[in-house]
């Protein structure tokens, strides 16, 4: 099915990951998958750019929950850029932009590391 | 035929394949009740968490049976009734989130009831462990000011601003 | 979780309105279930053509109740049974259509059944007025060939590229 | 609702009318509206462009049953173009291509006028 997708673009030490459609409980596993697979690889400084995303619920945030400990303790963080602002307003009303830093543009986010 | 009021139902399978479903069933008669996209999308999100609870912890260790939504609209408001047939939880188990407190334990999940409350005008629990365990949410079309709900919505939402600077400002 | 078996579950109040809603929700059921779009597409229309007779038959007369539709998926089969609780009708008392006297007639209507038909595999109405009528619809995944269904389709595409021909050559 | 909308051009004595979305039982009627209007003006020679109609039912079909017989008794005729594959599948299984004529393109139905 096409609810969900995510791709990958390395920018020398940052990863960005493209996260696309619906991010619900039934494909958080898909995206945990992908940012399990950076933190394998001990890339722990993330974009997420979220252009293309039109949903996500609070399993989709649990996923940001998930790592951001084991990626902050290895000294790296999770950005996030280009949300709608049908998402944003989701991250905000549950405060999520004190603990993660939003950009307006995937540009700026990588530069921040 | 007056497209504002009606009882719509929909019973599925307790599985996750079928929250995008759900929401696409929701989203449809919310839009047609009158809700702009904003309010559309929020009715989806607290039904989607409640759908999710049932998915999740409602049938452990029992078979599972199904997910059971009801949406009525009327000329002022959306009720959506979600029911599993599950083991029932205590909702008021649960007090109403801090969020500080929350993102100082870096844990994840426990956030479906609470948003299920922010999201909505009215939400009540009927627990009947193993028959019928329902939550009941209400969105009005025009929202009426004055309510408890509404001032503690707005502080939450000052927090929340006071977070954002501060992630700005970092 | 086998995403090929379950049982799905639609009420919607019996009016217009709501067929776009009943075909999403088939269209998805019947799309996880594996079906090309070229089936999703038939099934959805025998769907709609079923409901559409619900809307415009079934409470002539009467309070209008609700349009219930049933889907159920198996490995080699989805089944849907759209149900209303009107005042019945005789399935029998039409006779398969000849599309050559239908045409010559230059009247409208009446192809809903016959489209049904020609639609689904099986096909089969119960009918028991003011308490339940429905017509049940089953679609094979992987089609068999072999039945006196799949002859006369045959026979009926024949005669339809017979006046396509004809059409064209006009 | 964007479900179903119609739209018209006329070229010379011919009128177009281009269909899109949904054309079901609840949306038959708009479609009905249009050709009453055009046969109210005297416009008897139609094309109907289904390029952007994703969706027909036998209410849809019922339409151009409806007109058919006055429109040809005033020397006109609906002549329909553009059908995806889709649409034209389910015309074709019931053998309406025997009785109107449908054509790939819209320039090739109005100069069959
Ligand atoms: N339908 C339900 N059946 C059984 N338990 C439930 C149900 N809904 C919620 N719960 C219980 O309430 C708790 C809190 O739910 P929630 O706030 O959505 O957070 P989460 O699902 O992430 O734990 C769940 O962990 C579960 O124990
Ligand atoms: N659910 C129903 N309740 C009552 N009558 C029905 C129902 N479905 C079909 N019918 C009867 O069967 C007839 C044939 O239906 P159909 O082939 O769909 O053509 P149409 O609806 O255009 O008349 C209808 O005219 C109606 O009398």
């Amino acid at each position: 099915m096409a609810e969900f997708g995510v791709e990958r673009k390395d920018v020398n030490g940052v990863s960005v990951l493209y996260i696309k459609g619906y991010l619900d409980a039934h494909t958080a596993p898909e995206f945990e998958q992908a940012i399990r697979q950076l933190l394998n690889e001990g890339r722990y400084k993330i974009v997420v750019n979220f252009k293309d995303l039109s949903y996500i619920s609070s399993a989709g945030l649990g996923v940001f929950m998930g790592f951001i400990e084991e990626i902050r303790n290895n000294k790296g963080d999770i950005k996030l850029s280009n949300m709608t602002d049908k998402v944003f307003r989701i991250f905000d009303l549950l405060g999520f932009p004190s603990l993660y830093e939003i950009f307006q543009d995937e540009q700026e986010a990588i530069e921040k590391f | 035929m007056d497209q504002k009021r009606g009882r719509y139902h929909l019973n599925t399978p307790s599985s996750s394949e079928n929250l995008g479903q759900i929401r696409d069933f929701v989203g449809e008669i919310a839009r047609k009740a009158g809700f702009t996209e904003e309010y559309v999308n929020k009715i989806q999100i607290a039904v989607d968490e409640a759908c999710t609870n049932v998915v999740q912890h409602a049938y452990k260790g029992m078979i599972p049976k199904d997910i059971d939504v009801l949406v009525e609209v009327n000329s002022d408001k959306l009720t959506v009734t979600v029911s599993d047939q599950g083991r029932g939880f205590d909702p008021h188990s649960f007090p109403p989130l801090d969020m500080n407190a929350y993102f100082a334990n870096l844990k994840r999940g426990g956030l479906g009831i609470y948003l299920i409350h922010m999201l909505m005008d009215e939400v009540e629990f009927m627990i009947n462990p193993g028959r019928k365990n329902s939550v009941r949410m209400v969105k009005f079309l025009h929202p009426v000011e004055s309510s408890e709900r509404k001032q503690n919505q707005k502080i939450l939402l000052e927090k929340s601003r006071e977070r954002k600077r501060h992630a700005v400002s970092e």
